[in-house]
């Protein structure tokens, strides 16, 4: 019980300081294009909530492979999906033409 | 008109070619699918007393073969489909541009000496023609089966398709994306005539002036002119400029050096993005103090702006 | 101890029961993530074609309050994960307080992001449909996109929050009548990764918000 | 259920074990309220039936207007509601859900050996959901309909259809959580409930593919469910993320929309290689081809088919590069399918065919979709795909895997199980000769549509130029001739509900769990948990057949 306490302990203490990384690291001047970048410590702190409170290790070899397929099409939807949007230049018409 | 689609555009015969291959593979294939298939079908049926001898228990010899065969097959095909389609993405610079407009549900067609026309367009034979095309609400497609060609018409951007017309004739031409209730009317014809009738066409329906002439006074008359020049030097003591702007004498074309340290080709798009949003892209060397010209200058205002700019020789007023 | 163990016919034994309802939830989660990656894919197409109005929308959401819900939706999960270990070394009272903490933190979330943040929004003129939309010209497209995500997505995620409220009451309720125990708390365990799975929807969330477009 | 006590005693009720699931309880109320998968799959069949004969009206009227090129119906309006309810129902309540939610349902558990679904009372869940997303969509098109197509294209859906577009997306959306449900019901009892020695490589394919198909329903559904949610909150309230004049993007609704609908397309025929790979050694006598390169291709087919929704929109604006990268994908996704086809054929060599009703549907099967495949590489190639695509050339294309392909899958499947479902054996006779029919009515009404689309006849047109008429006729006459076809059976399987002849628990001497019981199956499906030491379709080899026969 008291080392169940205790790593649990660790846990949100760690997504404390990881979260809190994010936000000064939010202030940091990077150039627009890599401002998404900031997300780093909330993709740890995902990892952390997933193998600290939701105990994906303790989980079968089931649990393990839904989590990373969850993870993967989740990736696949936002990659492909991208690759139009970054790729493309769009020539707007002005909004008088639109009525 | 016959069953027989005419191949009436460069890219036609080309399209054709690989239409073709396909519907050779296809059969090859099918041919054989079929073939094994009745061939199976009365030799191992249930009464035939043929001897079966043993049956194969390894078989990744043959999975594999079959699957690296089409794996080529289909690389082939990809890579010639990708080659056609690449060229779709680049028109000519000599290309002659043409404004095409979708609305529900007709097809409204300006070109550049002036002359509008709706659902028909009138075109050259043995010139590279390149629409400049949007919707003025729901997504549209130009399609002419004649060319082998087909683009969606986007609201709210340009979408641009070119073709050159190689045969002289009437063609259909059709919208091909669901656009609403009279969807099967937003159909017409493509015109393709010989230079010179093309040039009677345009004399006949031709306005007196050319869009450039009225470009040149609304370029007066929207103030561009009060912080541009138009002499091809960047010189800002000139006259005609007290606020420091690009010269935009023989600016069409040309490379342009932006402040992010990339260059970019003065066409059309980038000149009607820079009036239009002229922070996105700014010239190396001057302060972004352009204000958005968005909304302020209809579309039809702006072509005719273009088309002044591109008129404008390196050397000084034509 | 008095509590039963529940076994389907299909099943052949309570532990093999309890590990399939387990996996069955992961799946369901699995679910869930793609669901909010179609808005994340809105996110890119809209900030990537709007960033400097979409990132001006961002500058004005009020920190201080996405980051104390982090905060406390983070501990909540902590809470719950505790009384998970309460009702595995079989205290069922500790995981009843423990529940009762969690879904007092929860509603602590909600409160703040509806009670307080909404309003404070709808007062600054930020919504979307807002006839005053707080701005105007080149940015406002951009910065209404921003706003859209922005009530669309904490909507959503306050959904599945209520909706985690309400499997909270429900966990409360059966641990009141004594169903759990060390042998039998699969429940207890699925509500507790589905209210963990919310909490990372709002770490994802959090940063999309309040933190990518802040900085200068 | 039965409550145990914490000391592992089980007590399993002795319900259902003499009689079959169909004598266990006549009262509405223990259908309506059933957990049992087998019942709850006949739910679903009646349902799926209702809503094939809706959307199967839809499309004679559509192919009723199309006969003259003015248009018969002599409204577009009408003409553009109909063949939106024809895709509508068509696509998500009766080519989604048809195979997985009937046969499926029915033939898992008995297939793995279990008694039924890991979560029986979400299998009925689903129901209620699809039967409540059913009907909201039925009461749209029936209020007066929705006139954008099934794909909903953005703006004309959200700024310029005047029709039900809300009603309908709700519709959809609610059944969708029917299919998540469903996949996720699947895949999990696929993982958990097999029988004793039941490892993964002696599952019959059909669970591979319905494994397979689970995937795509739990991760692409969501997917649309969020779409739809942005769809109607654009209609509604216009929020603007589809929309150019507030910087918002048509194009996103369509990768959204085609995310979800290109799996779909692949959560339709799945299943149908599932029912062909179990009729096939049947009715030949053999076991199948290349079991491994099979059950793989199915797995990879689910993978693969999530990256190349972009080919739907090689015309529609997106960046040159996408394009690209989307072509190359799908020609890989088409590796799979051909793989499929050459070990069907590879089946069937050196075995004792059969021509029984429902090998006739396979063998439809294999042309139709081998057809259907191949102009699939038509349309991925990117130059010929822009002058093919949006014309009747891609509505034949897909009609001959969805129809050609998943409809005669379905009613292969259907005849092979419907002894095991129903305990009757329908009149062998009559279904080959609705099987044969099937085929030539199919093949009348759809490859001409090959034609007319090279020829440049635009799909969803109500008018259209008089040089396709020909084309047209032949188009309709076929159509014709498919309807009766699919009424036939309606005819003959409702009557040997009555009056069929008793069928035994194996009547094809097939090999599969679900032939190991009675037909009907009792309620819990097994009298004893079989244990399960081979691997499928044991069929005896060629020479100890020939020895015996």
């Amino acid at each position: 019980m008291r080392r169940d306490l205790n790593r649990l302990l660790i846990v949100w203490l760690l997504l404390l300081i990881l979260g809190a990384a994010e936000v000064a690291a939010s202030y940091l001047p990077l150039p627009r294009a890599w401002r998404p970048l900031v997300m780093l410590p909330g993709a740890m702190m995902v990892g952390v909530v997933a193998l600290g409170f939701m105990e994906v290790r303790r989980g079968s070899v089931l649990v393990r492979a839904f989590a990373v397929a969850g993870i993967f099409w989740l990736l696949v939807l936002l990659v492909l999906g991208s690759v139009d949007p970054l790729t493309r230049t769009n020539y707007p018409v002005p909004d008088a033409q639109l009525r | 008109m016959s069953l027989w689609l005419p191949a009436a555009s460069d890219n036609a015969a080309e399209v054709d070619h690989l239409i073709g291959a396909l519907l050779v593979i296809s059969a090859a294939v099918l041919l054989l699918v079929f073939g094994l298939l009745f061939v199976y079908l009365i030799k191992y049926r249930a009464g035939s007393p043929i001897d079966r001898g043993a049956i194969a228990q390894k078989t990744w010899r043959v999975e594999t073969a079959w699957t690296a065969a089409t794996l080529v097959i289909f690389f082939g095909l990809f890579v010639w489909g990708a080659d056609l389609y690449v060229r779709l993405f680049q028109p000519p610079q000599r290309a002659l541009k043409i404004y095409v407009v979708g609305k529900q549900w007709m097809w409204k067609v300006e070109h550049a000496g002036g002359q509008r026309e709706i659902n028909t367009l009138h075109l050259p034979v043995g010139m590279p023609v390149e629409l400049v095309m949007t919707s003025e609400d729901v997504i549209h497609d130009f399609a002419v089966p004649a060319f082998r060609i087909k683009h969606d018409v986007l609201p709210g951007r340009y979408e641009t398709l070119w073709f050159t017309p190689n045969r002289p004739g009437i063609y259909s031409l059709y919208c091909t994306q669901f656009c609403g209730l009279d969807h099967s009317k937003m159909s017409g014809n493509v015109v393709v005539l010989s230079p010179p009738e093309f040039q009677t066409w345009l004399a006949q329906n031709g306005g007196s002036h050319t869009l450039a002439a009225d470009g040149r006074a609304l370029f007066m008359r929207y103030g561009c002119s009060g912080c541009h020049g138009i002499d091809g030097s960047n010189d800002t003591s000139g006259a005609q400029s007290t606020v420091r702007a690009p010269s935009l004498g023989g600016l069409y074309g040309a490379p342009v050096p932006l402040t992010d340290g990339s260059v970019v080709i003065a066409d059309d798009r980038y000149l009607h993005d820079s009036i239009v949003d002229p922070e996105r892209q700014i010239v190396a060397g001057y302060a972004p103090i352009m204000p958005s010209f968005a909304g302020q200058i209809g579309e039809e205002d702006l072509l005719k702006l273009i088309l002044y700019i591109k008129s404008l020789p390196a050397g000084g007023s034509p | 101890m008095a509590s039963t163990v529940r076994q389907d016919f299909q099943y052949a034994s309570p532990t093999h029961q309890a590990e399939t309802a387990i996996a069955g939830m992961w799946l369901f989660l699995a679910t869930e993530v793609l669901f909010f990656g179609g808005l994340i894919l809105c996110w890119i197409y809209s900030r990537h074609f709007n960033a400097p109005g979409f990132d001006a929308g961002a500058r004005q959401t009020a920190l201080w309050i996405g980051t104390l819900n982090t905060a406390i939706l983070v501990t909540s999960s902590l809470v719950y994960a505790i009384g998970l270990a309460f009702v595995r070394a079989g205290d069922t009272r500790r995981l009843i307080q423990c529940c009762l903490l969690t879904l007092a933190l929860g509603i602590a979330f909600l409160g703040l992001k509806f009670g307080l943040e909404w309003r404070l929004d709808f007062a600054h003129h930020l919504f979307p449909a807002d006839p005053y939309f707080w701005i105007a010209g080149s940015l406002s497209g951009g910065a209404r996109l921003f706003f859209v995500f922005y009530f669309i997505s904490t909507a959503l995620h306050g959904l599945h929050m209520v909706i985690g409220v309400g499997l909270l009451l429900w966990i409360i309720r059966r641990a009141r009548r004594g169903e759990f125990s060390p042998l039998y708390h699969t429940p207890v365990q699925v509500v507790g990764l589905y209210w963990s799975f919310v909490d990372v929807v709002w770490i994802i969330l959090y940063p999309l918000i309040y933190l990518v477009g802040r900085g200068q | 259920m039965s409550a145990v006590t914490a000391d592992g005693t089980v007590a399993v009720e002795k319900s259902g074990i003499e009689g079959s699931y169909l004598t266990d309880g006549y009262t509405l109320r223990s259908w309506l309220l059933t957990t049992d998968h087998k019942r709850i799959a006949l739910l679903y069949l009646a349902a799926i039936t209702m809503f094939f004969f809706i959307g199967g009206f839809a499309a004679a009227l559509v192919r009723l207007n199309l006969i003259v090129p003015q248009g018969l119906l002599g409204s577009a309006e009408t003409y553009n509601r109909l063949f939106t309810m024809h895709g509508v129902v068509m696509v998500w309540f009766f080519l989604v859900p048809a195979v997985p939610v009937t046969l499926g349902n029915f033939l898992i558990p008995l297939m793995l050996g279990a008694r039924d679904l890991a979560f029986p009372r979400l299998n009925l869940l689903s129901w209620y959901l699809f039967m409540l997303g059913g009907a909201v969509t039925l009461w749209a098109l029936f209020a007066g309909g929705v006139d954008t197509g099934w794909t909903f294209y953005t703006p004309l859906s959200t700024m310029y259809s005047k029709s039900h577009v809300v009603l309908a997306a709700t519709g959809i959306f609610i059944s969708g959580f029917s299919s998540i449900a469903t996949g996720l019901n699947f895949i999990v009892s696929i993982h958990r409930l097999r029988a004793p020695g039941m490892t993964w490589y002696r599952m019959p394919v059909f669970l591979w593919s319905l494994y397979s198909l689970g995937v795509l329903m739990v991760l692409a559904t969501p997917v649309l469910a969020i779409t739809l949610l942005l769809l109607a909150l654009e209609r509604v309230f216009h929020i603007g993320v589809f929309d150019p004049a507030i910087g918002g993007d048509p194009l996103l609704f369509q990768h959204l929309f085609w995310f979800y609908s290109h799996p779909a397309v692949y959560i339709m025929i799945l299943p149908g290689f599932g029912v062909v790979s179990e009729i096939i050694p049947a009715f030949s006598r053999k076991r199948i081809f290349g079991y491994k390169f099979i059950v793989w291709a199915s797995v990879s087919i689910a993978v693969i088919s999530f990256f190349v929704w972009g080919h739907h929109m090689f015309v529609a604006g997106t960046s040159l590069y996408s394009a690209v990268l989307f072509s190359i994908l799908s020609y890989l996704v088409a590796v799979p399918s051909a793989i499929k086809v050459f070990n069907w054929l590879g089946t069937m060599h050196k075995g004792f065919i059969r021509f029984d009703a429902p090998m006739l549907y396979a063998l439809g099967f294999i042309g139709l979709f081998t057809i259907g495949g191949l102009t699939g590489l038509w349309v991925a190639a990117l130059a010929a795909d822009v002058h093919l695509t949006q014309t009747y050339f891609v509505v034949a294309h897909f009609h001959y895997i969805m129809v050609g392909g998943m409809v005669s899958a379905f009613f292969g499947g259907l005849h092979f199980w419907w002894p095991k479902i129903t305990g009757r054996l329908y009149p062998e006779m009559w279904a080959r000769v609705a099987a044969l029919v099937m085929f030539i009515g199919f093949n009348l009404t759809f490859f001409p549509q090959f034609i007319l689309g090279y020829l440049g006849m635009p799909r969803r047109y109500f008018s259209y130029a008089p040089e396709f008429q020909v084309l047209n006729v032949l188009s309709s006459a076929g159509a014709s001739i498919l309807a009766s076809a699919y009424l036939l059976p309606l005819g003959y399987l409702v009557w040997s509900l009555l009056y069929g002849e008793r069928a035994t628990g194996n009547p094809w001497g097939a090999t599969g769990l679900e032939w190991q019981t009675a037909s009907p199956p009792p309620t819990a499906n097994f009298v004893e948990t079989p244990v399960v030491t081979q691997g499928p379709y044991h069929y005896p080899t060629p020479e100890s057949m020939q020895l015996h026969g």
